[in-house]
């Protein structure tokens, strides 16, 4: 879709523009989430409750993740940028990669969360801290097939760093995942 | 044109006593909705005062400025600063003279009111209306009574969806929410029989879930109190009523409503003194027999959704019959 | 395009280990009881900081065209103002309302 | 057949957005002549309580939703890249994606009404039924266990993914395809508002998808996000639905009064008076805009302080919206008033809007409000600023942009008999309203007593709508009639200062054939400091390239009312066929080759 790339008003490429107003338009949808989190915050009127589940060293562990994978997809970007594809190929990969590993890392806090007794129906913290967090590794997950369709094109040559703004654009998406887990795991994680 | 029709009716709506307009705002009878009616009198004037001054520059400047032959070319003027200016502080400062007021009559109410105000605790129910009286340890229903000239503080909250309670003779409208209280306060300046309804949609019957209020001297109001605080009338040995009695007490109605020393049920409005109410089913139907009886045989078919089934086995017309004769001793 | 405005990769590594360092720190401020009293206030703007990292440095909003800045950060100067306001209304509404409504 | 499937031109699409669009309003408007035809008397009998909740519910749901918002869009879409001097949007693939998902998004609601019997109830039995601001804990299963809130939480789901692909793709195009030398200060106004409400879409439609979504695991997963019992309030629905709800409204309005900012310079022959203040103004309401929601509220007891403030934001509005309405009569004053149909209904919107905005500032005042909320001066408020403001507008956009968009102009003898009898019509159905409302009618009722004193005035509201269906009647006659009869309107039947009409009516696929170079601000106009511009030539000097249509937006959309239909029906495994459709759109979309 490279929509009059050559000729714009503003010189600046159409995608990435629509990409920054659909990021300000998420900056809502997850403030709506994290809004209604904090407002039923602490009125949950069976446990289990917040400081009796949330497992800060395993979430800790799961942030770094997220964060080194915003760090591979710059890395990625960079080499796609300086035509070096072989890089960019690994450190697509290792972006996929690592994200890959955080949803683990969801699945498995989920599971036992469940097993003690908090499910999305338990109760308000529930409702919320699921539908918040779930939505996020909804996010993720679109992410990781997002790179991996970029990761397998690069495979067979059809990503090149004619293609750069293409990676630049995934890894916005990518990095926009990762500060709303910044906010989401200060939020949620730190402040009980 | 539209204006005058609007003030002759409005005119209209405030000279006639309560009369042909049961449910006016615009004909307060509490010092909470006159208060309100002030306010929307005031912001009405400046509001009819914008709409003529506006609509006549339009009309003037349609009419003077209309295509004639060999009218010169218009000058293409742009802008000006000062009129821009001017028409920007304009609005502004009306709106003060809105905006003071209106948080002034805000504050006063708030729903405060001194701590020997009748208190009455409404609950909404799809569709009816339930009034506690704390302080009197009194229940009823869709009927609410209060004295003349006295402060009345208002609870109100909800069994399940929202609904908002509305008298407006005696004041604005608040919302019955589920899990919380609100309140309003009035002070009711002359007796009489208002009608309200409803106001925040709350399913298949919200155009049906009215109420009445009636303003009553104290000294009936206490008279009333004092009925409603005894237990149900004991029906005359041998005549319909006393069979009746016995009919509500093995029909399912013991499982939805509350006669007192009778029956605990909760679901439905607390009948201990439904004798005494003008209307049934939340200021639907009048209280005669004709229609209590077409309402205890299928309540439904009478008030669209309404949560009183149609009672399984269905009754006998006698049995009816007797129920309704129960029923109406319950004064 | 602009690939000269682009930080090179030690500047990304950079941006990475300050990144952690406020994440241990975070976690750390956590665990420390005499953190306690000022415990939100610290989490808040060590996550603001991170925040602000990762979209300048990351998302390259700091060598970027203004026209981005605006799309993302007016609405989310928006979504934060929503929030507050939020917070006030719904919580006001449901722990101070038997205050609100006694008098 | 198959080239409209696949268009992605945006004249196309904003005709396809006409047409739905315009069956939509009409679908809308049969509803409320049911409804007025039920409230002619009182304890009117015509139709049920049940079906009397669907027919309000779905008459709001469809005018807000599926008919003003598309046919604004059908603006946005038809004229905007002509006011740019540009070739298409920015992404004529997710345009094209936005009208399906439009389309089946509205499908899927109106289907609510056929479909009872797959539900084992009635025809005219499942369809929403929770009015359309939806209260929560009303909507919730227990107290509406019945799939008609599924099909409007649903649908306004789907619906609201077609607004956002639709505004970011307008935020794009009017930022960075404008032509050589149209600064923003030059952008036509109608542009601008565009411009405004996309923002306001892009911020205010992902709230309503939260507190949709909220909703959708109360009724599907049984969370408890507006169960009392839990903890949670209701509520929390009603500020997510306003955050968004109020903005709404302002999305509706904004691009009626760019069209008015547009007619009445042509038609007076005088440049829009204080352009930028205009402009200002408008981005300054949307701004506004989202600072107000809790005056929907008044009655639900925020307090004091809450009820002041947003009582005191709710009437600033009025400043930038009365800086409007002047600098519109400043633009008539003193110009040469020519008064075709499109002037008549810029003007009648003026004058309607005044008496809309002026019955809001008195719901904005909580005290007065108490009385007024939930009644039927609230309708009328309501019908004053949509029906007397975005529908004039919209009205006087087809007026005027009709020659451009088919080529023929419609018979301004026709155009006439239309405008008065609306004009008419919505006055005397919608005035009587404000004092049905004070004398204590409520809303949202499908039936009142006599007792109530107001079943004369109800009756003349009934009749004013049904003046305004014949008057609608009219414009339908005139449309069909000027398909084949109508006048050639060459490329500029009125003299108009802004590109579009620089060339051809309809335009050619590529639009301009050279893309313009823009001086000021009024191209096409001889003023005090510039003369016209040279019209494009009529041929191109060399081959115009136009990207081929594609399926892809189509089988995309299609993902997602088939995804829809796995939580309305229980069944897991079409929320797969949903998902793999979706991707499959979206994949063979994002790898097609498709050059502009
Ligand atoms: C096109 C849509 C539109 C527009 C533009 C507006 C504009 C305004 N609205 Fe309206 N409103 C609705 C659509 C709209 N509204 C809808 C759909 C609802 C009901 C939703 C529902 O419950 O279903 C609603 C409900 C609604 C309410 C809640 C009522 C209630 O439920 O109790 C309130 C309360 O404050 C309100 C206020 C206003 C105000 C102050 C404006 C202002 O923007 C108006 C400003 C304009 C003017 C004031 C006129 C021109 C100005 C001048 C000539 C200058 C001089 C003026 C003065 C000095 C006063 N509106
Ligand atoms: C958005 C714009 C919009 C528009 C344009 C309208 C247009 C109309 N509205 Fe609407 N209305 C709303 C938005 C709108 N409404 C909203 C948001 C609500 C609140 C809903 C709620 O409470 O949830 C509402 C509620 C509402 C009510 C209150 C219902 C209630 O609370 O119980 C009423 C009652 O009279 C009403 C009437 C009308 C009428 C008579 C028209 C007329 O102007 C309609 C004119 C159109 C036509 C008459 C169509 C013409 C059709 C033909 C000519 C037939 C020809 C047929 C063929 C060619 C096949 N409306
Ligand atoms: C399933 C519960 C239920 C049962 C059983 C039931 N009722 Fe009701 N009843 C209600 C409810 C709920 C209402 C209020 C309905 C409304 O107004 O919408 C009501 C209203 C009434 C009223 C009107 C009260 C008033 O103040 O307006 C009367 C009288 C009445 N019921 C009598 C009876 C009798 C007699 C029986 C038994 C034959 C009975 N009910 C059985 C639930 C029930
Ligand atoms: Cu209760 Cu409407
Ligand atoms: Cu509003």
């Amino acid at each position: 879709m490279t929509t009059h790339g050559t000729h714009t008003s503003l010189g600046l490429d159409s995608r990435k523009m629509a990409f920054w107003a659909f990021i300000g338009s998420e900056c809502l949808l997850f403030t709506s989430l994290i809004s209604t989190y904090l407002v039923y915050k602490g009125r949950s009127v069976v446990g289990p409750y917040p400081h009796e589940i949330l497992n800060i060293p395993f979430t800790s562990v799961s942030t770094f993740d997220l964060l080194m994978s915003s760090l591979m997809m710059v890395l990625a970007l960079a080499a796609v940028q300086r035509g070096d594809m072989k890089w960019g190929k690994i450190w697509l990969f290792c972006t996929a990669l690592l994200g890959l590993v955080f949803l683990g890392g969801q699945v498995i806090e989920f599971t036992e969360f469940v097993h003690k007794g908090l499910t999305l129906q338990t109760n308000l913290f529930g409702c919320t801290f699921f539908v918040l967090t779930g939505t996020h590794g909804a996010h993720v997950t679109v992410g990781v097939l997002w790179l991996l369709t970029l990761w397998v094109r690069a495979l067979q040559g059809k990503l090149t760093s004619a293609n750069a703004m293409t990676v630049e654009i995934t890894g916005l998406y990518w990095h926009f995942v990762d500060v709303v887990w910044i906010v989401i795991f200060t939020v949620v994680y730190l402040i009980q | 044109m539209r204006k005058r029709f609007w003030v002759l009716t409005a005119a209209l709506a405030g000279s006639g006593c309560g009369g042909p307009f049961p449910q006016s705002a615009l004909h307060p009878h509490s010092d909470f909705a006159r208060a309100s009616d002030v306010l929307f009198t005031d912001i009405f004037w400046w509001a009819a005062a914008v709409f003529v001054v506006v609509e006549a520059l339009l009309v003037v400047a349609l009419i003077r400025f209309r295509h004639r032959e060999g009218r010169p070319a218009p000058t293409p003027t742009h802008g000006h600063t000062l009129m821009e200016i001017a028409w920007t502080l304009a609005p502004a400062v009306i709106l003060v003279f809105v905006a003071v007021p209106t948080v002034r009559t805000i504050f006063a109410t708030a729903g405060g009111a001194p701590a020997d105000a009748v208190k009455v605790q409404v609950i909404g129910h799809q569709w009816w209306w339930e009034f506690k009286y704390p302080d009197l340890a009194l229940t009823t229903a869709n009927e609410m009574h209060v004295p003349v000239g006295k402060p009345v503080r208002v609870a109100i909250t909800s069994a399940d969806v929202i609904h908002s309670f509305w008298v407006p003779p005696l004041g604005g409208k608040r919302d019955a929410i589920p899990g919380q209280t609100n309140y309003i306060a009035f002070q009711a300046d002359s007796e009489g029989d208002y009608s309200g309804q409803c106001a925040e949609f709350c399913g298949a019957s919200h155009a049906n879930m009215r109420l009445r209020v009636v303003v009553e001297s104290d000294s009936e109001f206490g008279r009333w109190a004092t009925v409603q605080l005894a237990g149900p009338a004991a029906p005359t040995p041998r005549t319909a009523a006393e069979r009746g009695k016995a009919v509500f007490a093995r029909s399912a109605c013991i499982g939805c409503h509350t006669i007192q020393g009778v029956s605990p049920g909760v679901i439905g409005p607390n009948l201990t003194h439904v004798g005494g109410r003008t209307t049934i089913a939340s200021g639907l139907f009048p209280n005669d027999s004709a229609h209590l009886a077409r309402w205890i045989a299928d309540a439904p078919s009478l008030k669209p959704g309404a949560l009183m089934t149609r009672m399984q086995p269905p009754l006998t017309d006698a049995d009816i019959a007797a129920l309704v004769a129960y029923l109406q001793s319950l004064k | 395009m602009n690939e000269h405005s682009h930080p090179a990769a030690g500047v990304y590594l950079r941006v990475a280990a300050v990144l952690v360092i406020l994440t241990v720190l975070e976690v750390g401020v956590f665990y420390v009881p005499a953190f306690h009293p000022v415990l939100v206030p610290v989490l808040l703007v060590l996550s603001a900081v991170k925040f602000t990292l990762v979209v300048m440095f990351y998302m390259h909003l700091k060598a970027d065209s203004r026209v981005f800045t605006f799309l993302f950060g007016a609405p989310l100067l928006l979504a934060a103002v929503v929030m507050v306001a939020l917070l006030f209304l719904l919580l006001g509404a449901l722990t101070l309302r038997g205050a609100a409504g006694a008098g | 057949m198959k080239s409209w499937l696949t268009t992605t031109d945006h004249k196309r699409i904003g005709l396809l957005y006409f047409f739905t669009a315009f069956a939509f309003f009409l679908i809308g408007g049969i509803e409320a002549l049911v409804i007025r035809a039920q409230l002619a008397q009182p304890n009117g009998h015509l139709v049920t309580a049940e079906t009397y909740n669907q027919l309000f519910t779905m008459h709001g749901t469809t005018m807000v939703f599926l008919a003003l918002m598309p046919l604004s869009a059908s603006f946005f879409n038809y004229i905007v890249p002509l006011q740019i001097g540009a070739r298409d949007v920015a992404f004529p693939r997710l345009n094209a994606f936005s009208y399906w998902v439009f389309l089946l998004g509205g499908l899927f609601l109106n289907a609510s009404w056929f479909v009872g019997p797959l539900f084992h109830a009635g025809v005219l039995n499942v369809a929403p039924d929770g009015g359309w601001f939806g209260y929560a804990n009303l909507t919730e299963r227990q107290f509406s266990p019945g799939p008609n809130i599924d099909f409007w939480l649903l649908g306004l789901q789907i619906l609201g993914i077609s607004s956002l692909a639709a505004g970011f793709n307008f935020i794009v195009t009017i930022l960075n395809l404008r032509a050589p030398g149209m600064r923003m200060m030059r952008v036509p106004a109608f542009t601008w508002m565009t411009l405004v409400t996309q923002f306001l879409v892009i911020t205010a439609f992902p709230v309503i998808t939260v507190a949709l979504a909220f909703l959708m695991f109360d009724r599907f997963f049984g969370t408890h996000f507006y169960v009392s019992q839990a903890g949670a309030t209701p509520i929390l629905w009603q500020h997510l639905f306003w955050l968004f709800g109020h903005p709404e409204v302002y999305i509706l309005i904004l691009p009626a009064m760019g069209i008015v900012s547009e007619v009445l310079p042509t038609f007076a022959r005088k440049p829009l008076f204080g352009y930028t203040v205009v402009v200002y103004s408008g981005i300054l309401i949307g701004f506004m805009g989202w600072g107000v929601w809790s005056h929907h509220m008044f009655s639900v007891g925020l307090g004091p302080i809450a009820d002041s403030v947003f009582s005191a934001t709710t009437m600033l509005i009025a400043v930038p919206t009365g800086v409007k309405i002047f600098n519109w009569i400043a633009t008539l004053w003193g110009g040469d008033i020519r008064g075709t149909t499109a002037l008549h209904f810029a003007v009648g919107f003026i004058a309607m809007f005044i008496i809309g905005g002026l019955s809001g500032v008195t719901h904005a005042s909580p005290p007065a409000d108490l009385q007024q909320t939930d009644t039927y001066y609230v309708v009328a408020h309501i019908h004053y600023v949509l029906f007397g403001g975005t529908i004039m507008g919209l009205f006087a956009g087809i007026y005027y942009w009709w020659p451009k968009m088919t080529g023929r102009l419609l018979s301004e003898a026709l155009g006439k008999w239309h405008f008065w009898l609306q004009f008419v019509g919505m006055n005397l159905a919608f005035f009587p309203m404000h004092l049905i409302g004070l004398l204590g009618m409520p809303r949202r009722i499908y039936t009142y007593s006599p007792e109530l004193g107001v079943s004369d005035l109800n009756l003349l509201s009934t009749i004013g709508a049904f003046l305004i269906a014949l008057s609608i009647l009219v414009f339908v006659v005139n449309i069909v009639r000027t398909r084949r009869r109508g006048q050639r309107a060459g490329n500029d039947p009125w003299g108009g200062a802004t590109l579009e009409w620089s060339i051809s009516s309809p335009p050619p696929v590529y639009n301009f054939s050279v893309i313009p170079t823009v001086a000021n601000r009024l191209p096409r106009w001889k003023t005090e400091h510039h003369e016209p511009m040279r019209d494009p030539p009529g041929t191109p000097p060399a081959p115009i390239h136009v990207p081929g249509g594609s399926w892809w937006p189509m089988l995309a959309a299609l993902g997602l009312p088939i995804l829809a239909l796995a939580p309305l029906t229980h069944t897991l495994w079409i929320a797969f066929v949903g998902v793999a459709v979706l991707l499959a759109g979206i994949y063979l979309w994002a790898f097609e080759p498709f050059d502009v």
